[in-house]
């Protein structure tokens, strides 16, 4: 049976290490944040911020404090605020461990694609373009095939790219695979998924 | 220095031109100059250029400017929340320029500091990179990017003092102090000013140097997506 | 993640090389890493290349590191008050790049921030300039600049909590930030450690996250040049 | 008569405009702020400070507050403290309206030479070469001539530079002049000196 949309986001927070500084991205990885358990993980928010705190509760919102969705969040103990400019020098500068993204598309060579579709939706990368470029581990969350059942795992990506090379692991709903030499490489299936699905709903080469 | 004005117009009398290049803060919603674009919007100015990493919405922030159409060209990194950007943008009668979110603070930050480019690994290999030059330090690929350097700066902070020293507040600080240092004049909104001296002299967020013109006044401070958990009964 | 260490040694223990880059924070005497070098004089280590705006004098700061001859090498933007200093770089004992000062924080600041290179107009025409990369923006030519990565910055900063969040008192602030953000590792002396939630939120001054290390410990605080006036009778 | 140093630095004063930002170097230009009267000028020190305050009182010297010079020094209500990239952010960004400095040599083009003797000085330009590159109005103050009475205003630098063409105005011991298309311009003399006097002491080409 495919992973749903936590049990996706509760197998991207096997991802991250003890200790260690993360920016999750908007959609499925935000619910990362529910598993993380006992690891000590500090969250960076791309809008100015370490040590991101859940939701407020109802009545306690602070229209100062949203995370880079746009959400209204709350801060921890550990919580420092600070400019665009010093978050994405943190960014940029590899001092993130890993960043947990949606997307659209990935190719077999760690291509990836999650901004833009031409024509139709032209919102903009916001940071994931620094994000990819700077962070060391760049897990992607998505759906395995499109609406119309259509691979999303690709020899090359057909929407204008957020990276070249960026990615290092894809969790989907049926399963992990890693961007290795020659292709992508099945790690883990879902619980009744079998290889072979996954090889029959992906385009980009699979190497084992 | 005088450095105190009335209101966001006289604040901004005689700064406002034709197709003039405007840095602005805030990220989404949160930190930004309400009042001054709201003076923005009165004062009738037109053919601007926005660096600004969002657009707003569509009845408030910088969206209360696009539905005048007095500006033609945006320096964004995201512009989803906004429908009648979309709709100017795809009808082709809006300007925009995509800037990856951490590129558009650093080359506001470049502007302000008199960098005229730098290298980034941002945006190597995708549509941003078209057309800029390519240099390869060590095994990786940079492009170039330019420093941006505008007329104006539009900006709102927390608190300052007369001189310009001041404090933002939690994430609302985020793009203003980039785009403060990049405008050729700084003008500021704050919800308090207070005496020099009130202000801890090593906790200022952005020195009075950046800041040449100053206004107090009432923000909205408008939520653009509550977002809530329940209390636990206990 | 446990960051403090019980001490100096501790906290460099398994960081140092020979033929390192370290960077250094610090003005002249002012808010230099004073336990971490006398640490790193213990340790034996040599063939340093230290980036540090100065070399501290003849008996204190990095002028340790210079007597024992630890240092092969000084990226520095003044280095006037170190006779032991002068005395081996005239000799051809240490190499020494000059490095104009603001020149030598932003190359820091770059490094930190994923910057491979920036263009400044500092230095232009001068023996600074030769052999580095010349490009015009506008009217205006500019010197290509690279960033500084280096293997380990040692920093000291007033207070920090134990996540690393830190802050700096008055001057002695100066090159820390920056030294710190370039450094694969950073370890960092600080007077006081105390517990998250103790400092302001949003008066910090560097983020936990560039700092890996961290101890506390007593400062002499030498003052270099002390200059007064007298108090007017009344 | 000549003008002394305390003379050089109340005439240097009078460089400095009301409500500005202002970078005073080592040595004579250090005495400037003692004439600085009623006027609203802002000292920045590069090594992280706006709003430079007097020397400390006897006993109430700070090791954590020190000017470039390494002087302990005092702060103001409106003082404000950064770092050194933060610092010279400013410099280089064209945000202080001027700086004050003294020089080993200047030529008639504007260059500027200050930071170094080959062979004999080698002590560093420190924050020099960024603040002749990025304020907006460098005024040197030095004496017209060296210790053997030879020239200091040349036609070219002997030395290496600090910055080329960077110098706007220069007071010495003698007068005053501009750094203007073609060479310098005497614009005033020191008490009982003599514009010939000047031009005999100047190899610079002198055009007025």
């Amino acid at each position: 049976m495919p992973w749903d949309r936590d049990q996706m986001a509760e197998r991207a927070a096997q991802e991250l290490e003890d200790g260690t500084y993360v920016n999750l991205g908007i959609g499925i990885p935000t619910l990362v944040a529910n598993y993380i358990g006992d690891k000590d993980i500090t969250l960076q928010s791309e809008n100015g911020m370490l040590g991101m705190g859940p939701f407020p509760y109802e009545g306690e919102e602070d229209p100062d404090l949203i995370n880079a969705g746009k959400q209204t969040i709350t801060e921890l103990p550990k919580t420092a605020y600070f400019d665009s400019a010093t978050s994405f020098a943190m960014i940029r500068g590899g001092k993130i461990a890993a960043a947990i993204l949606g997307a659209m598309e990935v190719a077999e060579n760690g291509d990836l694609a999650n901004w833009m579709i031409p024509g139709k939706l032209v919102k903009g990368m916001g940071g994931a373009m620094d994000l990819v470029a700077g962070v060391k581990k760049v897990v992607v969350v998505m759906d395995h095939t499109n609406k119309a059942g259509e691979p999303k795992l690709l020899k090359e990506c057909t929407l204008p790219l957020t990276g070249t090379g960026v990615v290092n692991r894809i969790i989907t709903n049926l399963g992990v695979l890693d961007v290795v030499e020659g292709g992508l490489k099945i790690v883990e299936c879902a619980p009744e998924v079998t290889e072979q699905e996954i090889r029959d709903k992906t385009e980009a080469t699979i190497v084992n | 220095m005088k450095k105190v004005y009335g209101s966001a117009a006289e604040a901004l009398d005689g700064l406002l031109r034709d197709d003039m290049l405007i840095a602005a803060g805030g990220f989404g919603l949160c930190g930004i100059p309400e009042l001054l674009i709201d003076a923005i919007v009165d004062s009738g100015v037109k053919g601007l250029t926005v660096a600004s990493n969002n657009a707003g919405v569509d009845d408030f922030g910088l969206g209360k400017l696009l539905a005048t159409r007095q500006v033609k060209k945006m320096m964004s990194s995201y512009v989803g929340e906004n429908a009648e950007f979309m709709r100017q943008y795809l009808s082709g009668e809006l300007e925009l320029e995509f800037n990856p979110q951490g590129t558009l603070a650093e080359r506001m930050r470049a502007g302000g500091a008199g960098i005229a480019g730098f290298y980034t690994r941002t945006g190597y290999g995708t549509q941003i990179g078209e057309g800029k030059e390519v240099k390869k330090f060590g095994e990786d690929h940079y492009i170039l990017e330019e420093g941006i350097f505008a007329d104006l700066a539009i900006v709102k902070a927390w608190k300052a003092d007369t001189s310009g020293n001041c404090v933002f507040r939690k994430t609302a600080r985020n793009f203003n102090p980039p785009a403060a240092m990049c405008g050729k004049v700084c003008v500021m909104e704050v919800e308090e000013i207070v005496e020099p001296g009130e202000l801890d002299p090593d906790a200022i967020h952005l020195p009075g140097i950046y800041v040449h013109r100053l206004i107090q006044g009432e923000h909205e401070k408008r939520i653009e997506k509550v977002t809530t958990r329940k209390k636990e009964a206990v």
